[in-house]
């Protein structure tokens, strides 16, 4: 709401320097350039992204703790590293951590950090709001985890959390209250930040940038926004059941009283399947931008990329039955979603075809953001190819249930969308930090990466096959599972290997850096916009808002075809590229009231659990900092205009402040 | 560069439509003419509740999502002013309403709730 | 921004959260009794543990407080309005809250006796008048200005003022129109909801076509429109609610089936 | 220096520098956007509980449904209320941006107050329904009906409270015809509550169970 005071505090009469300390002690709006209390009250969209992508990578730390640990337990039969009980709460909470904790948010890290910069935008449309995204999705992460203290235990119930194992008769523990509590909260930051990023891939674009001229990857952000957009409130509708179950004795998935499970799932997979798009778009997205870089030719197919990205967002609509084709959904049901779930094949086999399209024929360099770009290509494929085996419904009967469910799922989600968005770390890197990531162990952490990988994934197939299925805690001798089963958690503990590498060369090549020459604005030759920029992007991004003329604009700047029809360089990166000096530019004023909004969720969500005053009060300051939020200017009338220059001088000497890109 | 901004903006899916915008907004007048209108259908859909004065048969449920959806479509379109704005806002909306509808009604198929 | 006060009682903060922990593990609590505030296990001595720990939430409010609106900060207070030293004779503003303190303090006591409702009420007056009054005192000398005064205060306290007297008020008219609605018969319900909508709507048709006409008759109708309201709210609640015929356990058989999930129509 | 005034919660705010008409790539104003986006995004949200209640309508658990003391009369004129709150809307926000501020600000509460009788109304029916015996708790299909009805009515009553801050802010002169704008936003929230409250009376109410 736009009802701001005209100047939030007006001076004395003729005065002016008389108040220059505020008397507003904590309520004193935040100025830029203050250490850690610049990165709390940020509103800008750089810094929200990396805000998002230290997160994420966090929860892939605890998300990967509990693959070793259900790794460890099935490693050979009879296996007592963790109690059943404990192992169905790792489980669930690995499903939940990697899905809404880690991949969500890293592909979100991208969107805020990219979308404005590849049209040409200055920030997203709202910056607050999307600070208030973050520090949503934030409080519900640390929300949803600390069940496993103050609730009795993470969530048992699978990350689908079947009803009626949800119920208070199976899980009378409090996980499934922090699941559906911490579930919503994570919604709303979703949804904040889909209206946000779509109004600002709508409403933002640089003059020329039309819709057809955009990157392929804001292209799958923006396809990416619209399914979140639709998709939350129907978990959130599920959601909201769950927890009248069980807090407020309702009777929606009773079955004794007449209520229906197959409601909740249906609900939940009407959401789960749009989520699987929310998943692997956006990598798709990185894959499309890093693939044509590294084969020196432009996308091939953009047109056929961008429908068909827009032709799985409304497909996916249409197919989430397939989850349920031994749930007794009856046989027309099952032959109608069995179709559409191979047709959906089609869009996402024409783009598999499009990328090596793009490299047919192209000078192509393997870099390691390139390799885990191919190698998503590759994996992902593998994981649609047994996708489809599960749209025929005889099979699928087969599979349900088993690891090769498991197996297949995770080929679509860790070998199409975290090998993806890695690639996508390896390419950006430069972009945001303003150093390489090192390629040599880069190469060490994408091989064993790879390898690992398939010897945790590809013999589930097998196991699948044979007939184990998925959740049990262990299984017996005898069986034929014990081989496989050790093969895949030594293949986890060559993943972990190659994360600790990933992790060793972030802080190595940090190390580096002063040793190294910096890479400038562009160091791989890319196309679009946010490489016409400085590495570290200026906190302005753009010196002027950049015309744009055509798909690949940068691109196009820096190269021409020549009279006989060949491409030349008609100019440098350095004689392109924007220099990052300008001043005078306007910026949106920080704020803390995003996180103060953030703060009283979680509040409401234990005072849902333990006692309703708490939620009174968490429901007050949430309401409170609305206000004050509502009532703050968008732009703080007293802050410099240019911020950004003087920003270096008032040091606080913070960790946080070492990294700052700027 | 505004103004060599403003002729590239053109694209056919939106900036086409705004030009007609924020001048044709209706009178009071208007509105209370509608918001009349709206109160006849409601008392016809009430007049239905009573089966005594009127058997209405089979045609009583079509009838009554008739009148449900031009009531809906009053309000969306002269309240809320999609008629008089961007065809861009009533596109995201629709599609949301569309969806909805597609994917709950396939729901409650499912659950054979016709039958 | 750190004064001394802060200082103060964050030290006591620290020196009572570490006695409250040495307290109550060396009366015998359990490992993790002490530090989880006493959740799931024993702490010991409860009494002298809560003590301690109540102590410490004190000391840590008052820190934060003194820290949050830098009062007793004399040296910056100073500074803020350049000058020599701080000016200790502002007058103050006038304020009506010792009057609803007042007000509070007898309702709770009449509740005591009479009803738990007007003791809540009191209460309530007593805590409302608690903060608005402390927030007007403290703005009264946050400047030697009035106007910013007022402001500032305008800026901490509007945004939960707006929300809560905007819910209350919502409240009151929902809570006093539900009661009357429930006490009077099925049918009445349904005249009494009709005309008092059609008179909203006319009266703000009159007065919005014609501002001139009605003002001073909406000033005075208003407010006892409102009265009307409430009081008739009351007095219905006061009176009850009318009977109403408890459905029993009727017919409706075929709810018990899971009726679609069945392969095979 | 090109200081385009690209960002801003509110695009005609922020014009210091930029006179710029074309301040977005559409034309539109970006918070009118987003509120489309988010009600296209509240339609799954309604349509989910609608779907909910259709569903469990007649599992009664062998007890009493909400559609056996249903009070048609009553409802109709609690929709009506809702109707006319939507006309007292939309001239409130057409006096706002003529710039008549007490003609808007009467509507404003106009419409604040026919919401609180179409609150208050639906307390008076809940409790009603729960003395007839059907609570949260009896079955299936009662709890499906509040959980809808409820979420509707909060909707309606968060609805009050903004426009009860939009007639403060009016009182303090505040809201002028520069920040019409918010109250269309408002009232768009306003209009899609009534608009789905058409959609449950005609579908919930008068529809008949079997």
């Amino acid at each position: 709401m736009a009802i701001t005071e005209k100047t939030p505090l007006e001076l004395g009469p003729g005065d002016t320097a008389r108040y220059a300390e505020r008397p507003l002690g904590v309520f004193t709006r935040p100025q830029e350039g203050r250490g850690w209390r610049d990165w709390l009250s940020t509103v800008d969209h750089k810094r929200i992204g990396i805000l998002y992508g230290a997160s994420a990578m966090f929860f892939f730390l605890v998300g990967g703790v509990e693959a070793l640990l259900i790794r460890l337990q099935l490693a050979a039969p009879e296996g007592s590293v963790l109690g059943a009980d404990v192992y169905n709460q790792v489980y669930t909470m690995h499903g939940v951590t990697m899905v809404f904790l880690f991949i969500m948010p890293l592909a979100a890290a991208f969107a805020n950090y990219f979308i404005p910069l590849q049209i040409g935008a200055r920030d997203v449309a709202f910056p607050r709001l999307n600070a208030l995204s973050y520090w949503i999705w934030l409080s519900g992460a640390i929300f949803l985890n600390t069940s496993w203290i103050v609730g009795g235990g993470g969530a048992d119930c699978g990350w689908f959390c079947y009803s009626t194992n949800s119920g208070v008769a199976f899980s009378p523990s409090h996980g499934v209250d922090f699941y559906a509590i911490g579930l919503q909260i994570l919604g709303i930051a979703s949804l904040v930040s889909s209206v946000n990023l779509i109004v600002t891939c709508l409403n933002m674009r640089a003059p020329g940038m039309t819709l057809m001229r955009m990157p392929v990857l804001t292209w799958m952000l923006l396809i990416t926004q619209f399914l979140l957009l639709f998709a939350l409130p129907v978990i959130t509708v599920a959601l909201f059941l769950l927890m009248f179950d069980r807090l407020f004795d309702a009777q929606f998935f009773n079955p004794d009283a007449g209520a229906d499970p197959l409601l909740w799932q249906h609900l939940f997979w009407i959401f789960g399947h749009p989520e699987v798009y929310i998943i692997i778009l956006p990598a798709f997205g990185v894959v499309s931008e890093i693939i044509p870089t590294f084969s020196r030719k432009p996308l091939f197919g953009y047109e056929f990329m961008v429908f068909s990205g827009i032709a799985i967002g409304f497909m996916g609509w249409g197919v989430w039955a397939h989850h349920m084709f031994v749930s007794g959904i009856g046989p027309i049901s099952v032959a109608a979603f069995s179709l559409s779930t191979m047709f959906i094949a089609v869009p996402t086999g024409v783009k598999v075809l499009n990328w090596l399209a793009t490299m047919w024929g192209g000078k192509l360099r393997f870099t390691v953001a390139m390799k885990f770009a191919v190698a998503t290509v590759a994996m992902f494929t593998i994981g649609g190819l047994s996708g489809v085996t599960h749209s025929v419904a005889p099979a699928d009967t087969q599979q349900t249930d088993t690891y090769y469910i498991v197996a297949h799922f995770h080929y679509v989600i860790f070998g199409g969308g975290v090998l993806g968005l890695f690639a996508g770390l390896y390419f950006w890197w430069p972009k945001v930090w303003g150093h390489f990531l090192n390629e040599r162990l880069g190469n060490w952490n994408f091989w064993i990466m790879l390898v690992g990988f398939n010897l945790t994934f590809g013999p589930m197939h097998i196991l699948g096959l044979q007939g184990m299925s998925r959740r049990i805690d262990t299984y017996a001798r005898g069986y034929g599972f014990e081989f496989w089963n050790m093969a895949a958690t030594v293949g986890s503990l060559l993943i972990a290997v190659s994360v600790l590498i990933f992790m060793w060369n972030v802080v190595k090549s940090k190390r580096d850096a002063p040793h190294l020459p910096p890479p400038g604005p562009d160091p791989w030759d890319a196309r679009s916009l946010e490489w016409s920029i400085p590495s570290p992007v200026p906190t302005h991004n753009f010196d002027t808002v950049p015309q744009v003329h055509g798909r690949d604009e940068w691109w196009h700047t820096k190269y021409a075809e020549n009279d006989e029809g060949q491409v030349v360089r008609v100019a440098t990166t350095e004689e392109a590229a924007q220099t990052g000096e300008a001043t005078g530019v306007h910026l949106p004023s920080p704020s803390f009231w995003p996180l103060a909004v953030a703060v009283g969720l979680p509040l409401i969500g234990y005072g849902l659990i333990f006692n309703l005053w708490l939620a009174l009060v968490g429901a007050l300051l949430t309401i409170a900092s609305l206000y004050s939020w509502a009532m703050e200017p968008v732009d703080d009338p007293d802050a410099a205009h240019d911020h950004h220059e003087e920003h270096h001088e008032d040091d606080d000497a913070d960790p946080d402040e070492e990294s700052d890109p700027r | 560069m505004s103004d060599t901004a403003t002729s590239e903006h053109s694209e056919p899916d939106t900036a086409a439509e705004h030009h007609d915008t924020e001048h044709a907004h209706p009178s009071d007048w208007a509105y209370v003419k509608i918001a009349v209108v709206l109160a006849v259908i409601t008392a016809l859909e009430v007049f239905t509740y009573f089966e005594s004065v009127v058997d209405w048969g089979v045609a009583l449920v079509p009838s009554l999502i008739f009148m449900m959806i031009v009531k809906f479509y009053l309000v969306a379109t002269w309240f809320m002013h999609l008629r008089f704005d961007s065809k861009l806002f009533g596109r995201m909306f629709t599609a949301g309403l569309i969806l909805a509808v597609g994917v709950y009604l396939v729901t409650l198929t499912v659950f054979e709730f016709w039958v | 921004m750190f004064t001394t006060g802060f200082k103060f009682f964050f030290g006591l903060f620290g020196a009572f959260t570490a006695a409250a922990l040495v307290y109550g593990y060396t009366t015998g609590g359990n490992h993790v009794g002490p530090i989880s505030l006493g959740w799931k296990g024993g702490v010991g001595d409860h009494i002298g543990y809560g003590v301690l720990v109540g102590l410490a939430f004190v000391s840590l409010l008052v820190s934060l407080v003194l820290v949050s609106f830098r009062d007793a900060d004399a040296s910056a207070q100073a500074r803020l309005q350049n000058l020599a030293e701080v000016l200790t004779d502002q007058p103050v503003a006038a304020s009506f809250w010792p009057v609803v303190a007042a007000f509070g303090m007898g309702a709770a006591a009449v509740g005591l006796v009479l009803h738990p409702m007007v003791f809540v009420l009191g209460l309530a007056l007593i805590f409302l008048s608690l903060i608005e009054w402390t927030m007007d005192a403290w703005s009264d000398r946050a400047t030697g200005d009035r106007a910013i005064n007022r402001e500032l205060r305008n800026r901490i306290m509007a945004p939960i003022e707006i929300p809560v007297v905007g819910t209350l008020g919502v409240a009151v008219v929902v809570l006093a129109a539900s009661r009357i609605l429930l006490n009077v018969s099925k049918l009445e319900a349904v005249w009494v909801a009709g005309v008092v909508s059609a008179l909203i709507l006319g009266g703000a048709w009159v007065y919005a076509s014609r501002p001139g006409l009605g003002r001073r008759l909406v000033r005075i109708l208003g407010p006892v429109a409102a009265l009307l309201l409430v009081v008739g709210g009351v007095l219905a609640a006061v009176a009850g609610e009318r009977e109403f015929v408890h459905h029993e356990v009727d017919t409706h058989e075929e709810s018990g089936e899971p009726a679609v999930t069945e392969e095979g129509h | 220096m090109s200081a385009e005034p690209l960002v801003a919660d509110h695009a005609h705010e922020v014009s210091d520098h930029g006179h710029d008409p074309h301040a977005t790539t559409t034309g539109l104003s970006h918070i009118k956007l987003a509120m489309w986006v988010f009600l296209g995004s509240e339609c799954l949200l309604f349509g989910g509980l609608i779907s909910t209640y259709l569903l469990y309508k007649t599992r009664g658990n062998g007890r009493t449904l909400p559609t056996d003391v249903f009070d048609i009369p009553f409802t109709s004129v609690s929709s009506f209320v809702l109707l006319m709150s939507s006309l007292t809307m939309v001239l409130a926000l057409s006096a706002v941006s003529r710039g008549e501020a007490e003609a808007g600000r009467t509507w404003l509460l106009a419409t604040a107050l026919l919401g609180g009788v179409f609150v208050g109304g639906q307390v008076y029916e809940f409790t009603a329904f729960v003395r007839e015996g059907v609570a949260f708790t009896t079955n299936p299909a009662s709890s499906a009906f509040f959980t809808l009805t409820g979420f509707h009515g909060v909707h309606v009553s968060l609805g009050i409270v903004m426009l009860m801050s939009l007639f403060v802010a009016s009182v303090k002169g505040k809201l002028t015809q520069r920040n019409a704008e918010t109250v269309e936003i408002v009232g768009l929230y306003w209009h899609f509550v009534d608009i789905v409250w058409i959609f449950i009376f005609t579908v919930i109410y008068l529809i008949p169970a079997d």
